[in-house]
């Protein structure tokens, strides 16, 4: 293997992390004259940095988002199928269509970062977001234990720094220290599951130890070693009970940060776990019928998947900051997205990649209403997005897609992706062994609703309160986050019309 | 290396490791620490792993206690003292840490090759440098330079992080 | 004679330590380093399982052993951006008690 | 032959709401022009579609995914669907202009108009449906339309509260119809009707399984046709503006459901279980509902229990497995109901949005033409002969008294009641001396008011009879029985006026006092007391297991003050991590129990 041919296959990880680099040079380079001017003029400090930082945060917010689109330029020039060290690196239409889609969530978080004002170091920031990037095209595109374990820790490493980057907020550092502590502990659970399976397989690409497993009998320590690979999964998914840092870590970190967390971390994560649960263990599937069960990786996904959905959205009924809501809607969605795994086969998995997918493109969406409305109030309680419709009426519209997505209403794409989920979960045991949890989800989704409601009732019909109102700067347009918001409000909509788009290439995707 | 040797070093590795957590003073865990990772150490040249051995104890004793104790001195940490135990939580923990116990050993319990003892080699492995070496730069090569775009996050992240900034 | 077992065992113990400390002590610097126990002991089982699956050519599954290299690696950059993101917390709150760290709620 | 005629007609409304929406939304006028005209141009199509023989639309695929789901985005044009379209459009421009009159000075003129053409649109789209999916999606927008159109006066607390009942209840509804449309998908293998079709006999021997299905789909018209338990949402839909009450309960949103029913009918006659429940329902809806009515007092919410109870009767003859009978009683409904809410509506506004019905009287003088053809509607709702109203609740009578007598007795006092409150509102309100200020200063509507009435008078009037609406639909043939029942449930009408006038002329104020009846059997108290617990449980249990797991970890005095605000959290202590730990680790250990040693 020549180090050309690795340039050339990996071309689309190298882009990324040379402009990251690039970035991060600016970042430091231009912050250093900003140094130089606050300790000369010790009055204007405060403006002069600022617009410096904004000045910088323009520049590389750019550079990064031309980065980004050469590499899913380099994306699209992959050649169809190649695997290299042994599943290491594989490339195949599949890999490539969710590198593209990690980079285009990267690409819009980038956009939610040039208008955010408190982060002092945005060439830094920025550089940060492009490697947790690569952490995500890694995870999509190996089907290697370690180079997945090296790709968690890139990722994970990224989001800690990225969750507790504003030195402003104080909460910023707690949601920092919570999410780093869940997830170095189930890091560590996901590693001992990894050595226990190497200890049954001698072997660590998927393939290899998806041959292996076929021909032993399933003996209880491996049963425990995917149980806690898996839980490595659930933290980042935000599966219940492992999503307690879920909601204080949408709170507390910067906006941009906890949309990637919501979006790219998600949707990879849900692609490297189907992997590993469809490829790597398929032959130990288990089934999760109600009456039926055989043990397997199926039934603890289906047991996560309900608990998911239930607390979810029990506990989301009783939110009133919208980052919370959201966060304790998203425990509630990895539920809804676990369930087509569970039903497994490649149709399943594609219906999970397309929920997930649909659902990452709506909270970055929602996010983005979120971090404009912070903007302009301080703040994110539902009092601060009451009477939104009158301060800012195409917010307010692109909010309620988002929401009405969420809710399952068609014709967006959240109710499409749910039909198709729930109607493979249904087809995929002859004996409708998962209309159990296809009810739990459905009773689930009665119940989401009423949060949603709540919302787009405070977006509509609550008066704004009277500090709100009388904000100075409440007329500061940021056209291209506005029309980024629009942008993925489309989108939403376009694939609940046209969900084929979307749908059809995931499963012709599909190995 | 005869049995009662890894007991020995098994054992030292386990009450350290038991001390870490139980210690009062951060100080004397992040001691205890060292010395428990010195007798994982032992028990990886116990397993003809010398190369592995010796990072552990290079990167643990050399870099990562160190590291910790900057920190205790930095934030001039002391004993928690004033604190009352909460029984409560501490019972729930340890149950929880208990069962897990258990039930690692009843699934050990069940795994046949956990029975056998290890097979002999064909040569000593005190050159297993070359071989890691050999591996590192062959099959593991995209890992290893992945790891180095985590050693750069890492280092962003520290400094920026623990940078002191002016209101 | 020592079997795989026995190691299987003392990393499982060790593994359950580590994690009792992260369930119990409320000092973060103590939570950190009960981590790194558990990341230990999934490196002893690892090394464990390479010595116990030899080799056509006689020697140890080197495999498992470049991938106890990598974690040792990553657990060290683990460790230093947990300590970063303490002493960022420690400059804002002056504490190290995860008891005092709870303005994030319900 | 093929013509996008059906194309047009479907997607004129659509492009109409997307022009007021995008552009319009300044120009009052200009919206409201559009929007009619985009109506105007959907009853014409209509009509031309109906004139000819035979006509299809072309069809696109629209999702499939690899042949595992296949949805076409077809129209169907049979003559149940071209009835429904003339019906629902034709409706829907009476409404369209009358609503110009009384929308005139409204501030969010723009918005009713671009929301009132949207839902033309998904009305008009459930009828059109080929499939289940499409039909499914139409019947969500639907609801969500009439969510917008119900909360048009949002910033009326009562008006938000019932566009939110409206919207949650009927999902409720949904949630089963879903389901019902998996299971049936998922043993058939298809959603579009025509594939289903000679596929059921596939499934004639899962007896249960077709019966489930059958009910599950009928939740759907539970939710969405008000039926017994669903039906809270309906009367509280009268805070939206009166056209919007005249258009959800006339022709479309509620007969939806039934029209579902109908088209349909092919899963839920295979099940003869389904069959009985859902004629019960019917029964009881309809029984139920007009024991509410004789005790109300606003104008608009007795009509709305009118509405109720007709619709029973509708599903009625679902369930006798009759769709000619339903339907005929659809159409007829839909002229009259139309066109007394609408004459209500005329009365309301006369009366500056006075609804209750004890501070009008001798409204008959005043309001002339909105009178007679208030009576006309009110005679036909009652069943008196030959207003249209009489052929078709006698076809569903019959049809009950040959194959139900249980049903039929129950229908028949149904009838009576009818007859009982109809009369009395008319008596109260357009005879005796005006008993408010408003209402003896009354005058006439405008001439955009009365057309639209005269119109709907003439249709409700002759509606019914053999010779007009056969051009629409098929009627049910009646049998030998022809004679008895039309003669019991003319003498259950006359007992019912009879004691209506006698009870109520020349009253001010109410004789009878039925609490029961009055806070309608309690249903809205009932409902809201089973959310109220079911809420205050289920949040109760988790706000519990949190506190205590996270107190149990924060019992323990704290040393050292933090920050100011920590000090209050203190006390709470919800956040905490260790607590968040120790449940991290509580799951670890139970998900590795349920998976290995379960």
């Amino acid at each position: 293997m020549s180090y050309l041919e690795l340039l050339k296959l990996a071309s689309t990880e190298a882009v990324v992390v040379v402009t990251a680099l690039v970035v991060l040079a600016i970042g430091l380079t231009t912050r250093r004259e900003a140094t130089g001017v606050t300790v000369a003029t010790a009055q204007g400090d405060q403006n002069v940095g600022g617009s410096s930082s904004a000045r910088t945060n323009a520049i590389c917010s750019f550079i990064a988002a031309l980065g980004l689109a050469i590499a899913i330029g380099t994306a699209l020039m992959l050649p169809r199928k190649a695997t290299l060290f042994s599943g290491m690196l594989v490339i195949t239409p599949l890999t490539s269509l969710f590198k593209i889609i990690c980079m285009a969530l990267a690409f819009f978080a980038v956009l939610l970062t040039k208008s955010e004002k408190s982060l002092r170091h945005p060439g830094e920031y920025l550089a940060i977001l492009l490697l947790a990037t690569v952490g995500l095209m890694l995870l999509v595109s190996s089907e290697e234990l370690l180079m997945i374990f090296i790709g968690l820790e890139l990722l994970g490493l990224s989001l800690y720094v990225m969750v507790a980057f504003d030195k402003t907020d104080v909460r910023s550092a707690e949601a920092g220290l919570k999410y780093f502590l869940f997830g170095s502990t189930s890091s560590a659970f996901t590693l001992f599951g990894i050595s226990l399976i190497y200890g049954m397989s001698g072997i660590t690409s998927l393939a290899a130890i998806s041959e292996k497993l076929a021909t032993v009998s399933v003996q209880p320590l491996l049963a425990v070693g995917i149980v806690m690979t898996l839980i490595g999964f659930a933290f980042k998914i935000a599966a219940a009970p492992f999503h307690l840092w879920a909601p204080d870590a949408y709170q507390g970190a910067p906006i941009p940060s906890a949309a990637f967390i919501a979006s790219g971390s998600k949707v990879a994560s849900f692609v490297v776990l189907g992997k590993i649960v469809l490829v790597g263990f398929a032959p130990l599937h288990g089934d999760a019928a109600w009456h039926a069960m055989v043990a397997g990786w199926s039934p603890v996904l289906a047991a996560l998947a309900a608990l998911s959905i239930l607390v979810g959205n029990f506990v989301a009924l009783a939110q009133s900051n919208l980052r919370r809501l959201l966060a304790y809607s998203a425990v509630a969605h990895a539920g809804y997205t676990l369930i087509g795994l569970v039903a497994g086969d490649r149709e399943g998995f594609s219906a999970a990649l397309f929920y997930t997918t649909t659902y990452a493109i709506t909270l970055v969406g929602a996010f983005g209403v979120v971090a404009l409305v912070r903007r302009e109030t301080a703040g994110d309680d539902f009092s601060n997005f009451s009477g939104l419709i009158s301060r800012s009426p195409m917010l307010a519209g692109c909010m309620s897609i988002f929401m009405l997505s969420l809710a399952g209403i068609p014709p967006l794409a959240g109710f499409f992706g749910k039909f198709y989920l729930f109607s493979v979960a249904l087809r995929a045991d002859a004996g409708h062994g998962l209309l159990w949890l296809v009810a739990v989800a459905l009773f689930g989704s009665l119940i989401s609703l009423y949060y949603y409601l709540i919302v787009l009732k405070v977006i509509f019909v609550d008066e704004p309160s009277l500090a709100i109102a009388s904000s100075p700067d409440h007329l500061s347009p940021d056209l291209l986050q506005r029309i980024a918001v629009a942008v993925l409000a489309a989108v939403v909509l376009f694939l609940g019309l046209m969900p084929d788009a979307l749908a059809a290439g995931l499963l012709a995707a599909m190995p | 290396m005869p049995p009662f040797l890894f007991w020995l070093f098994a054992s030292l590795m386990l009450v350290f490791g038991a001390a870490v957590v139980l210690n009062r003073n951060p100080v004397a865990s992040a001691l205890s620490l060292v010395v428990s990772f010195l007798g994982l150490a032992a028990l990886f040249m116990s397993l003809d792993a010398y190369f592995v051995g010796i990072i552990q104890v290079l990167v643990y004793a050399g870099a990562v206690m160190v590291l910790f104790l900057f920190i205790i001195m930095l934030l001039n940490l002391r004993a928690e003292e004033g604190r009352r135990i909460n029984w409560l939580a501490a019972t729930g923990g340890i149950v929880v840490a208990l069962i897990l116990v258990i039930q690692i050993f009843s699934v050990i319990g069940h795994f046949q090759a956990a029975r056998q003892t290890f097979p002999s080699l064909e040569r000593s492995t005190t050159d297993d440098v070359w071989n890691i070496g050999a591996l590192l730069f062959s099959n593991y090569n995209l890992p290893f330079q992945i790891v180095g775009v985590l050693v750069l996050v890492a280092t962003i992240g520290v400094v920026l992080l623990s940078k002191r900034e002016p209101r | 004679m020592i079997t795989l077992g026995d190691y299987l065992i003392v990393s499982g113990i060790l593994f359950a330590i580590g994690f009792a400390g992260v369930m119990l002590r409320r000092n973060l610097i103590i939570i950190l380093m009960s981590l790194e126990l558990m990341l230990n002991a999934a490196n002893l089982s690892l090394v464990a399982f390479s010595r116990f699956r030899v080799s056509p050519a006689g020697l140890p599954n080197y495999n498992a052993q470049v991938f106890v290299f990598f974690i040792i690696t990553v657990a060290a950059a683990e460790v230093a951006v947990g300590l970063a993101i303490l002493v960022a917390l420690f400059r804002a709150r002056q504490t190290t008690d995860v008891k005092d760290i709870s303005e994030l709620k319900f | 032959m093929s013509s996008i005629l059906p194309w047009i007609l479907l997607l004129a409304p659509l492009c109409s709401a997307a022009c007021i929406t995008l552009f319009a939304l300044r120009w009052k006028a200009l919206s409201s022009f559009i929007s009619i005209m985009a109506v105007l141009l959907s009853f014409i199509c209509s009509c031309l579609v109906f004139a000819r023989a035979d006509i299809s639309a072309p069809q696109f695929g629209w999702i499939d995914v690899a042949g595992a789901l296949k949805v076409p985005f077809g129209l169907t044009q049979d003559q149940l669907s071209k009835m429904m379209l003339v019906l629902v459009s034709g409706v829907g421009a009476v409404i369209h202009i009358y609503s110009l009159g009384y929308m005139r000075d409204d501030e969010g003129k723009s918005r009713y108009f671009g929301a009132l053409s949207l839902f033309m649109f998904a009305m008009l789209g459930i009828v059109v449906a080929n499939n289940f999916v499409m039909l499914f999606m139409f019947w969500e927008l639907v609801g969500f339309t009439s969510y917008v159109l119900i909360g048009h006066w949002f910033y009326r607390d009562a008006a938000a509260a019932a566009a939110k009942k409206a919207f949650i209840t009927t999902r409720i509804g949904d949630f089963g119809f879903m389901i019902g449309i998996l299971m049936l998908w998922m043993a058939t293998g298809s959603i579009v009707f025509a594939e289903i079709t000679p596929r059921m006999s596939m499934l004639t021997s899962h007896p249960t399984f077709l019966t489930v299905v059958a009910l599950l789909i009928f939740c759907g018209a539970v939710g969405k046709s008000a039926q017994f338990p669903l039906h809270v949402w309906l009367p509280d839909a009268m805070e939206g503006p009166t056209p919007i009450s005249a258009l959800i309960h006339a022709a479309t949103m509620v007969a939806a459901g039934v029209y579902m029913l109908v088209r349909v009918a092919f899963v839920i006659q295979t099940s003869q279980t389904a069959l009985l429940v859902i004629a019960w329902i019917g029964t009881i809806t309809a029984v139920l509902a007009a024991l509410i009515a004789t005790q109300q007092n606003d104008i608009k919410r007795i009509l709305a229990y009118s509405t109720l109870s007709q619709l029973g009767y509708m599903v009625m003859a679902v369930g006798l497995a009759s769709n000619d009978a339903s339907m005929f009683h659809l159409f007829t409904h839909a002229f009259f109901k139309a066109l007394l809410f609408l004459a209500a509506g005329s009365v309301i506004v006369m009366l500056h949005h006075e609804q209750n019905i004890w501070k009008m009287g001798g409204l008959s003088q005043k309001l002339p033409i909105t009178f007679v053809t208030f009576v006309a509607g009110a005679l036909a709702l009652i069943g008196c002969p030959p207003f249209s109203g009489f052929f078709s609740k006698d076809a569903i009578l019959a049809l009950a008294y040959q194959r139900n007598v249980p049903i039929f007795a129950v229908g028949l006092f149904t009838a009576f009641l009818t007859a009982f409150y109809v009369i009395r509102l008319l008596v109260i309100v357009f005879f005796g001396k005006p008993r408010s200020e408003v209402a003896r200063e009354s005058r006439e509507s405008p001439a955009v008011m009365t057309g639209p009435l005269i119109v709907l008078a003439l249709l409700a009037t002759l509606g019914g009879f053999a010779f007009f609406a056969r051009r629409f639909l098929a009627l049910p043939i009646e049998k030998e029985v022809a004679v008895f029942v039309p003669a019991v449930a003319i003498v259950a009408l006359i007992l019912g006026s009879g004691l209506a006038i006698v009870l109520y002329r020349n009253r001010a104020s109410e004789p009878l006092d039925l609490q029961l009846l009055r806070h309608k059997f309690y249903f809205d108290e009932f409902y809201r007391w089973l959310i109220y617990w079911t809420q205050e449980l289920l949040a109760g249990v988790f706000a519990f297991f949190d506190r205590w797991i996270i107190d149990a970890g924060a019992v323990s005095g704290s040393g050292r003050g933090t920050l100011g605000i920590g000090a209050l959290l203190r006390l709470i202590q919800i956040g905490n991590l260790q607590a968040y730990l120790f449940l991290f680790g509580l799951g670890i250990v139970a998900l590795i129990y349920f998976a290995v040693f379960h």
